[in-house]
Parts: C-alpha cells; structure tokens; sequence
C-alpha cells in the first residue's frame, strides 16, 4: 500500500518536471526582450537581493511604459525572470541554469555576492548567455570569460582608494582593520587596503576579524583599542557596521571610522545614527551631486518604494541600463552580437557614474568618497583609477 | 505466512538484473543528455538530486542505521571536495583531467574518511546529543580552517576545475554508494551497526566491537560524502566554505528524516523529493521557504519517521535464498 | 589603557554581557530538553522573535502621547514580549510537537528545524529583509572607572538576566511545579500516577522557555540594537552548544555553559593574538572538553540500568 | 584442572554506595552455579562485573586462564563468555533471525573487502552463520517467526530468544539473569529441562540467578547466596535452605515476615 503511494508520488512530480520543462522551452519567440534576474532574495544577505529585484523591476516598468526596448526598427517590452539563489552557489548556478534552459533569457542581471556570481557565471559563460553582476568585486568572477560583466570596480582598487585616503588626507601613520573572515568581500579590501597602507609607509597595528552572523566585537575592539590606531577601517556589511561603531565607542575608542562601498545604503544612516558622524567611505556614486540622470533614478526608486535606492539598486539599475544599452546600440536580439557592443562600451554614463568598458568584462569607472555628515551622505572627494 | 513469503521472494532481484538495471541507468544517465532530449538545466537538477542522494545514503548510514545524531556531514563533504578540486586543478595535469577524476574523488573520499576519525573516536565515549555536538564542533572546524587557507583562496573560494561531472559520472557514483551501503548493511557489519542504534550496550554483550563499528561507519560515511563533495566541486567548478556551513548539515538532516531512517530507498526517495520539491517551488521566490518547512512540519507529523523510516523495498534487500542458500528452507516450518 | 589588569577586566566584562545572553537562550533549550529530551532547534528564532516583539512594543510605547518614564517602557515592553513568545512557545508545542509526544526523538528534532525555518522565513517575508533598528529607550551612558569603559545598558542587562535566571533557579528547585517538572524529566511514566498533568507542566515549561528567550530578545536589542530575521540561527546554535557544554537538561549547566562560551568567544581571539583561527580553537576547545567531559560539565554521567 | 572463571575479591560502588564487597567465586568445566539473595542484594551487579558493563574498583577476574578485568564486554565476549539479561535487551526492531545472528558477530569477521565484494566466502560464512542461525531457532521453537521483528513475540518467546542469542557463540560460560523471570509454571518446567539439555549438550559452565528456588534446587550443583553485597554462603543448595543467615536474609528478623515469599515459591 504505502510503497505503491509512494511511487504514484514519483510519478506525479516527474510528470511536474517534465510539464515544466515543455512549457519552459516551447516559448521562444521575438515578442519580449527575456532578461533574466539571479537574486539573492532569501539566505544572509535578502536586502542585496531584494534591492536587485526592485532595481530590475523599476527598469522594465520604466521601458515598458514607453512601449518597450528599441530593437532595430522595433519596440519591444522587456520581460523579467526573477528567482531566488538563496546565497548559496549550487542554487546560484541551477538559477541561472534554469533561466537559460527553461526561460530563454538573453541576459541574466546577478547574482550579486561573487560567492554566487562565480559559479553562476562559469553557466552563463558556457551556454554564451550574458550575465552582469552589478555588485559582484571578486576579480575572478569575470576572469577569462567572454559573457561575464559586471557593473562595479573591484576590491583591489578600492582597497587602493581607501588606503590612499587614510594616509594622504587623514595622515594616519597606524590603521586597524576589523573585517569578517567568512566574507570574500571583506576579507579581500581588507588585504588589499593592508596591503596599500603599508606600502605607502604605514603601519596596520591591528588586524582583527570575526565570523559572518557575530554580533559582539567587543572583544576585537578591546585589542584594536589597545593597539591605538589612528583610523580604523570597517570594510562590512551596514547591517554590521553600526553595531561594530556603536561598540568601538562605547569601548571609548574615538579614532577616524573609514569603510567601503557595503557601507552605500541608508539603512546604515538609520541604524547607525549619530556614531558614524564624520566617518567616511568610498563608494560609487554621491546622491548630492548626482547627474540628472542619477537624479531621476533616485525620485522614481523613492516614489515607487518609499525608500532611497542603496548601492546595489543603483548598481542593478545601472546593470540593466548597460544591457538595455546595448541591445539597442546592437540593434538586434542575437547574443554574441549584443556582448561585441558591451565589450566596446565607451563613457557610458549611468547612474554610478561614466563606465567604459576596454573588451573585457571590468569597467573602468571612477569611485567617489562620501561622508556622514548631519545625518547624510554628503560627497566628498573623486577618485579617478 | 506462507503466502507473504512467497510474495516477498518474488519482489526480489538477483545479481543479474542489478547489473542490467545498472547498466541501463547508465546509459539513459549518457543518452539523455547527449540525445538533447533533456536540457542543460534538467541535467543540472538531476545531477543535484544524485549528490544529494549520495550525502542522504550516507548520513543515513550514522543517523539512520548506527542511529547517532550527527549534524556535522558537510565538513565530511567539503573535505572530499576542496581535496579532489586541489588534485584535478594543481596536482595532476590538466590534460589528465577526465583519466584521473574518478582517482581524485577517491582520494578527495579517502581523505574525508580519514576526518571521519575525528568525529569517530569522540564517538566511543561520547553519545547522543552530546555526539551531536562533537559532530558540530568538526563541521565548524573544517569550514574555519578553509577561511583560513589563502592557498585555496579562504573565503574567497577555490576555482579552476573543468567541468568533469556529468549525469554518467554521479549516476555511477549512486549506484557505488548504494551497492557498498546495501551490501553492508546485511552483512555481519551492518547488523553490528543497526546493533549500536537498537541496543548498544546488549551489543557489546553480544560481542560486538561497537568501537571499530562505529569507525567503519563514520570512515564510510564520511568517504561518500567526500565523493560527492568532489562531484559537487567538478560540477559547480568553484567551492568556497561558506557552502560547507552547518546550513548545508541540517539540509541533508531533513533529506535523511523526510525519507526515513534506515532505509536506502527512503534516502533516495527523501533526497529526490526534497531537491525537486524546493525547485518546482522555485516560483514562489521568498515564500518558497516558508512554504518548504510547513510541507515538512506537516510530513513529520503525519508520517513521524519519515516517508520510509525502518521500511525497504524489496529489491534492495538480499533474497532468502541468497542468505541460506537452502532455497525454501527460511519459508518453511 | 595601558594597564593589563584593566585590559583583562575589560575583557571580563565583554564576557560577561555576551554570556548572559547566551546564558538566558540556553536556559529555554535546557529546560525543554530536560523534560521532553528534544532539541528544540527553532528556540533560536523564537528569540528572535522575542527581539522584534519587544522593538515594536518599545516603539508603541515610545509614541505614546503619555510620556512615560523609562523603567515603565521598559518593564511594559518585558511583559508584553514575554507574554506573546510564552503564547508563541506553547502554540508550537501544541501545534508540531506534541503530536509527535510518541515518536522518536529525532522526528520532533526536524520539526523543530523546519518550525524554525517557517519563523525566519515568514519573518523575512513579512516585514521584509531591512534590517531593524531597536530604539534605545535607556540613553547610553559611559562610565570610565580605572580604564574599563562599560555602559549603563550593560550593567542593565547583566542585572536583569541574573535576577530572571534566579527566579528560573527558585521556580525549578522550590516550587511544587518546579518540582513537577524535574520529576517528568527523571520518569515521563510515573508521574501522571501522581496526579500532575504531563501536558499542563510541559507547556507551562515552554512558557517559561520560550519567555526567557523573549526577555533574552529584549536585552539583545539593547546590547545589539540592529534586528534581522535570521539573526535567531548563529545564536540558537551557539546556545544550545552553550546548553550542552554546561550539561543539558541542567539549569544551573546551561548559564554556566552560556558564560563559558561567552568567555572562551572573548578570550580566544586575545589569547591567540590572531582572531582569524578563533572559531576553529574555540570549537577544538570544546570537542576536548566533551572527550573529557562527555556529559557535559554539571550533567549527571549517565548509569545504564542493566 | 585449571578453573574456567576465577573471580577474586571484586568490589563495586556505585556513589558511595558499596554494591558489592570482596566477591569471590570459582566456576570449573560444566559447573552449573546458583546465585540467589533478595533484591538489591548485589546479584545481577555480580553479572555486570563478569562480562565487563562496569569495571570492579578492585580485584581480578581471570577467565579461561586470562586475566580479563579490564577487557571491555564484547571482548570477553568473543572470549567465549555469553550473558542474557533479567529485563530482556533484544534488538526489537530487529528481527528474531538478525538477534541470533548478531549472537555470534565475533566469530563470523570477514573482511570490509569480502563483504563490499560479496565474495564466495562471504555467502559461503554468511550461509553457514544463517544456517547455524536457524537450527538454533529451531531448537527453540522460533524457526517460524525468524523474519518477523523481535518485539513481536510473546515474553516467553523473547526470554527463549535471548537464550538462543546467548548460545549461538558456543560460550564456554553462560551468564542467565532471572532466566524464568514472568514465565508461568508450563514454561518453568520446559525452560528447566531445556537448560538441562543445553548443559550436557554443549557442555557448559552456566551461572544463574534465580528467584524460582525451584529451578535452583533443580539444576544448580552449588549456589552461592548474596546480601548486601556480601557472601553470606557458598555451596549445596538444599543446606542453603537450611541455613540461619540465609533464612534471615529473605525472611529478615522475626517481625518483618513479609519479605519471605520469594523463597517459598515453587
């Protein structure tokens, strides 16, 4: 009885999988331009994804609006494919394996964490499907592929700027640097910017970390306290960096707090309030002196969301433009074609600034360092590659 | 009596169609793909669902059968694939590649069993959910010593392997894992192991030497989680540690339970179930895992031990005859 | 800051608060395990909700135009969280576990997985994935004395967690249903012949399980004011480790538990000079401890009856 | 003759609690030894001890000429020693076939290899363990149920299965812990002449505890008698009935007499 229920089981869900798989390959057509977005909508960092989804979503609904991509003499809308990657690799890659295979995408936007975006990108490369990772600064993840893009600069060069920044304008001589470990991310600026301090004749007197999902940094903030730094560089998630400013205060520990582009949401404003007065970061781009076209990004994000666009909606945004760019500049729907023209991109201006691309997958764009001043990000200097 | 007996042996299959039913497996797992019946992402699926299967089997083996409570396997898993990946990518020659996959996941399995010592000597003294803890304990281990290599690029990751997986390759490697297991399981050795799990102390006053049991199973289970460790590094061609985190422990904990504890077919059946089940769910986005735990609290509570739990089906257990070689005998009386 | 002695006291008082955090979250898996033997895994999550439950009830009382005095916000808040996780506690008890009162332990151990899953997710997929900020009803105030720098709201925290694990300590050891309940955790079978109703004093103990862990969800928000809806999975984990350490089932083993854990999570990465290997010798630590010590600190070795 | 078991001065406590004290007993070939006293008076502490559940806090314990004290169980075990257990410890989910089997795990080893291979010698000791399997269960009168599960049988059947579990190694030494423990008197009666059998036919050295003074009287050549933890006598089990500190033991001082029952059971 029981294992004939079991099998009627089995039998339903291939079924299941099979129908899906005919659905999902038997509609090919030239009616819609099918992007694809691999996000990171559940998993330990929902916010990425959920600003990525949104971002993707404010963009299709914008070109809809005006009746669709122009392609060549046609107008043609776009159509989204959204699924979540859970931050984990394997479902990063069957996400974006099922997104080519099932749901013919042109494109795929995401995902967004390089730990993600690697293994996704070796499927898009191998079926020759675009695939633009707004956020994603690990330079392996567009190394040697043809497909591969992304829309930010990677950890090396902001690692650079940072560095760059404590010795020159902040004239710090001794730096510490607490990151998270368990973080790609992270942990490469924090070498990086280690190892840029100290050759431009610094000292890292602490080099502390923690595990991703920690929450007391006390102790790492009592050593870094005792090292007495002149700055201290915090290359972490928003979520975590105001419980690491609010802790180092509260230790007593009154040195300059410097951070990185995963410091680009408001939500570090709300969370970290007053602490991070006067702190500074690199990040993409400056909302206060924004391009018009940065402008318009930002009031049609708050009006549809209620909520101003973090870095990573600004990124994905950015993202979509570059492709949506360049299918109209290919003028045509045909994949290889549409890569040539990213490739070739030149002082493409969006809304994180002008990105040109020399052939292969990283942009060259300039980073801006903003500060927390009365409760705002306010732009304080550019830095150009 | 008679008539349940007779039914039972004639549900049974002997070496032979194992072998023809294996090969078979085998072939469709070449044609299909090569035949572009199936596509890419159905491979991709259905590959997840074999490595899947083998994790399943062989928690199954310690959880289920020796009926410890580990919830540390990816450390196992992750062991067998950072060891295999550095293998194919640094040590043998690229060109080597397909010729020496199959020596590699032994080898990345070889070296996850010897990690198995780690959690299998505790074992003798420690037990239950205190076990549970060791078992942890190694899972965190494993990933934090991984964060700490740059060699294999720490948290970074570790790429470069080619793409040697495919669905002949983890079809092959189900059938190993449940031909070893089941061929364990009814021998001296596995009746030892499921001995622990009923009674231990009875049996250690049966004569059996829980200690070296309980080596041989973590060892095994252990060396199959490597294996497929080293199927998922081929396939996915990037590892880093953060898949190896005790979130990749208890999904195989909740595959092994859904299907049922000491059962083989109740591994495959939970492990299939699971990894379909989360992607036809797919469209769902975020409310997938909300949606995904309730089915599973619900299964638990209609079917407490799991889909199968202490129930096989009967091709995979050994016939009477083959047992007793006396035919009928067993039947009789 | 110079002063070594300061520095360690500093880092005895960083323990300190992060111990009884974990002190307070192992109480709830102790005390369910102590008389169900069941590893309740979603106990995490309900801390978490606890966590948003006591931000929502501060902001409510916060925006009232009665302008009420802290303490008032504070102990309104207290109840209010521990009331509704208490509620949340016993309705999962009643709703997936004890349905499986007769099934093997495990089976109700991944239900507990899944019970937590469905919390974190249908948090996040509720209230979305922003992470929250919790209002800081107590001004921080910093106090210096002889170069440790501690806050009011530590002290806070360590004063109130201490008093709720008394009061657990005196209900379990001198009170009747206290006493009930270390009597269902030694024999489930003889104790309806007694008169007490199993099903009464096994809610009653994820009441107060899971209302400790809302209290706990409190003073985190204090300690840590920044909510997100997975935050309940590291420190669940790292509780019930805290539990085990201490020798599960025991009270008075799972706040020693949380404050060793707390310590040895402090302490390692000083003593190692380099905290990039702390999680790796923090957990080496703990699997010697347990080849030592295989039950535990306080837990009773276990004698089979043969 | 050397002695087959040859316990010397053993003590156990358990908590402060002394369990057992300087304990001493000799078993030859063929012996067949009582070991009677009222409750907690230390007997199945004596057992514990034998096959190695605990460790003795001093003493020796020499078995078939080796010094075993501090082997662990299943070692003893293997060295031919066999015990069942007075609240019956089957492996119930398993079933009756697999409990015989798993009787003589030490002495059917193959090797990993053998058995992932399924070699010829693998089927050819997996029969041979089977076969002995199942004429044990014959003998018992289990055959029939050899694949049904071990919690299904009656509590007769499952004391007779433990029994056929014990024997199944050839022990030299059987260890029986209240062996007719809730059986009724038909079922005393066969267990007796079953165990009488046994003795001759496998020729072997049995130690009993009993309560049934009549399965006592029946078959043992000897008993020694436990209180508190202590010897009180050693050696003809109708003398023992007679003795002054054993009546005083089961029956205690004149004025609590309710103790007495066990020893007048049949």
């Amino acid at each position: 009885m029981l294992q004939r229920g079991i099998w009627q089981v089995v039998r339903v869900l291939s079924c299941l999988a099979l129908i899906v798989g005919a659905v999902g390959c038997g509609a090919k057509s030239e009616q819609e331009v099918r992007l694809g977005v691999n996000a990171e909508l559940t998993g330990s960092k929902p916010t990425v994804g959920d600003s990525c989804k949104k971002a993707m979503e404010l963009l299709a609904e914008q070109i809809n609006q005006q009746g669709g991509l122009k392609v060549g003499e046609r107008q043609i809308p776009l159509k989204l494919f959204i699924e979540d990657n859970e931050d984990k690799a394997e479902s990063a890659a069957a996400a974006a394996q099922k997104l080519i295979s099932q749901n013919n995408v042109l494109a795929v936007i995401g995902p967004n964490a390089s730990g993600n975006a690697i293994p996704a990108a070796r499927i898009c490369e191998d079926s020759g499907v675009i695939m633009i990772s707004p956020w994603s600064t690990n330079p392996k993840t567009t190394e040697g592929k043809k497909y591969i893009f992304r829309a930010c600069f990677i950890d090396d060069f902001q690692g650079q700027v940072m560095a760059k920044f404590a010795r020159q304008h902040l004239k710090a001589d001794t730096a510490a640097v607490l990151y998270d470990v368990a973080s790609e991310y992270n942990k490469g600026i924090a070498e990086f910017f280690k190892q840029f301090f100290e050759a431009d004749g610094g000292k890292v007197v602490a080099f502390a970390s923690y595990t991703t999902g920690d929450k007391d940094f006390s102790s790492q903030l009592t050593t870094i306290k005792a090292a007495a730094p002149q700055v201290l560089f915090l290359p972490n998630y928003y979520n975590e960096v105001p419980l690491q400013v609010k802790q180092a205060r509260n230790q007593g520990l009154s040195c300059a707090i410097i951070g990185s582009d995963s410091w680009g949401s408001q939500e570090l404003l709300t969370l970290g309030g007053a602490d991070l007065e006067g702190s500074f970061f690199s990040t993409h781009y400056a909302p206060d002196i924004a391009t018009p076209k940065a402008q318009e990004f930002i009031k049609a994000y708050e009006a549809k969301y209620g909520k101003k666009p973090d870095d990573v909606a600004a990124l994905t945004y950015d993202a979509g433009l570059l492709l949506c760019n360049a299918i109209t500049q290919a003028g045509s729907l045909d994949r290889t074609k549409v890569r040539d023209t990213l490739a070739q991109v030149r002082e493409f201006e969006g809304v994180t600034g002008k990105m040109t691309f020399k052939g292969g997958g990283d942009p060259v764009k300039s980073a801006v360092i903003l500060q927390v001043q009365n409760g705002q990000f306010k732009y304080f200097a550019s830095v150009q590659p | 009596m008679k008539k349940s007996n007779q039914a039972s042996e004639r549900g049974r299959l002997g070496g032979w169609y194992w072998t023809l039913g294996s090969l078979a497996l085998l072939a469709l797992a070449w044609l299909l793909p090569a035949s572009g019946i199936m596509n890419l992402y159905l491979q991709q699926v259905l590959m997840y669902v074999g490595i899947n299967i083998i994790l399943t089997l062989s928690l199954n083996l310690v959880n289920g059968y020796m009926g410890e409570f580990s919830v540390g396997h990816a450390g196992f898993m992750a062991v067998g694939a950072y060891v295999a990946a550095i293998l194919t990518v640094a040590v043998f020659p690229r060109a080597w590649g397909p010729v020496v996959f199959p020596l590699a996941l032994i080898m990345g399995g070889l070296a996850a069993a010897l990690a198995g010592l780690v959690v299998a000597f505790p074992s003798f003294r420690t037990r239950g959910d205190y076990l549970a803890i060791v078992t942890l304990a190694f899972n965190m281990i494993v990933k934090s010593i991984l964060e700490n290599i740059n060699a294999v690029g720490g948290p970074r990751g570790y790429m470069g392997m080619s793409k040697l997986s495919n669905l002949v390759w983890v079809v092959f490697w189900v059938l190993v894992t449940l031909l070893v297991l089941r061929n364990v399981i009814y021998s001296n050795l596995g009746r030892g192991i499921i001995a622990i799990r009923e009674d231990e102390l009875a049996a250690n006053l049966v004569s059996v030497n829980t200690p070296r049991l309980k080596i041989y199973a973590f060892c095994l289970s252990a060396f199959f989680a490597g294996v497929a460790g080293g199927l998922y590094a081929h396939l996915l061609q990037f590892i880093n540690p953060r898949s190896f985190s005790i979130l990749k422990s208890t999904d195989m904990l909740v595959m092994v339970y859904l299907g049922g504890i000491g059962s083989l077919a109740g591994s495959i059946l939970g492990a299939s179930l699971y990894t379909i089940l989360m992607e036809l769910l797919r469209p769902l986005e975020l409310w997938r895992w909300v949606v995904g735990p309730l089915l599973l609290v619900l299964l638990m509570i209609f079917r407490p031990t799991g889909i199968m739990g202490l129930k096989e089906v009967r091709w995979l257990q050994p016939t009477a005859s083959e047992e007793t070689g006396w035919g009928k005998v067993a039947r009789r009386s | 800051m110079s002063c070594p002695v300061a520095i360690a006291l500093q880092y005895l008082l960083n323990a300190l608060q992060l111990g009884s955090v974990y002190a307070l979250i192992a109480l709830g898996y102790s005390m369910v395990y102590g008389i169900l033997t069941m590893i309740n895994f979603a106990h995490g999550d309900i801390f978490m909700v606890g966590a948003y439950l006591a931000m929502w009830a501060t902001l409510f009382l916060l925006g009232l135009p009665l302008n009420l005095p802290i303490i008032f916000i504070f102990l309104g808040s207290l109840l209010f969280t521990m009331t509704l996780t208490a509620a949340l506690g016993v309705s999962i008890e009643r709703l997936a576990y004890r349905p499986l009162r007769q099934a093997p332990k495990v089976s109700a151990v991944i239900t507990a997985l899944g019970v937590g899953l469905f919390l974190e997710n249908f948090t996040l997929a509720t209230i979305g994935p922003e992470p929250r900020q919790v209002p800081a009803i107590i001004p921080v105030q910093q106090y210096s004395w002889g170069g440790v720098a501690f806050t009011n709201v530590q002290l806070l925290i360590l004063v109130v967690s201490l008093i709720l694990m008394v009061l657990l300590d005196t209900l379990v050891r001198r009170t009747l249903t206290g006493m009930a309940m270390r009597a269902i955790s030694y024999n489930r079978v003889i104790v309806p012949l007694m008169g007490v109703s199993v099903d009464r004093i096994i809610s009653l103990t994820f009441a107060i399980g899971s209302a400790i862990a809302g209290a706990g969800g409190l003073l985190y928000g204090l300690a840590y004011p920044v909510l997100d809806p997975y935050m309940g999975i590291r420190i669940g984990w790292w509780a019930f480790i805290a539990a085990v350490v201490g020798g599960i089932g025991n009270i008075r083993g799972a706040v020693l538990g949380g404050y060793v854990l707390g310590t040895v999570e402090i302490f390692t990465p000083v003593l190692l000079a380099s905290s990039t290997y702390r999680d790796s010798v923090a957990f080496s630590m703990l699997l010697i401890l347990l080849i030592f010590k295989p039950t535990g600190l306080l837990g009773r070795p276990t004698v089979e009856k043969v | 003759m050397m002695a087959l078991l040859e316990v010397t001065n053993i003590s156990h406590t358990f908590g402060g609690l002394q369990a057992l004290a300087d304990f001493n007993v000799t078993l030859n070939d063929g012996d067949l030894v009582g070991l009677i006293g009222p409750n907690g008076a230390g007997k199945t502490t004596v057992f514990n001890l034998i096959s190695g559940v605990y460790r003795p806090d001093q003493g020796r314990i020499v078995f078939a000429g080796q010094d075993i004290t501090l082997w662990p169980s299943y070692r003893r075990m293997a060295a031919g020693m066999s015990r069942t257990f007075q609240n019956i410890r089957l492996f119930k989910d398993m079933s009756v076939l697999d409990n015989v089997r798993l009787g003589a795990f030490a002495h059917y080893t193959y090797s990993f290899w053998q058995i992932v291979g399924r070699t010829a010698s693998f089927h050819l000791q997996e029969r041979r363990l089977t076969q002995e399997a199942l004429a044990m269960l014959a003998r018992f009168g289990l055959a029939g149920s050899a694949q049904a599960p071990a919690r299904n049988l009656s509590y007769g059947e499952q004391r007779r299965l433990e029994i056929a579990r014990a024997l199944i190694s050839r022990p030299k030494l059987l260890l029986l812990d209240e062996p007719a423990a809730g059986m009724n008197q038909a079922e005393t009666l066969e267990l007796v002449a079953l165990l009488r059998d046994l003795h001759r036919e496998f020729a072997l050295t049995i130690m009993l505890i009993e309560h049934h003074m009549g399965v006592v009287l029946d078959l043992c050549q000897r008993v020694q008698v436990l209180d508190f933890g202590s010897t009180i006598f050693a050696g003809n089990p109708q003398e023992a009935q007679q003795h002054p500190q054993v009546l005083e033991a089961y029956l205690g001082k004149e004025e609590n007499g309710e103790h007495g029952h066990a020893i007048a059971e049949p």
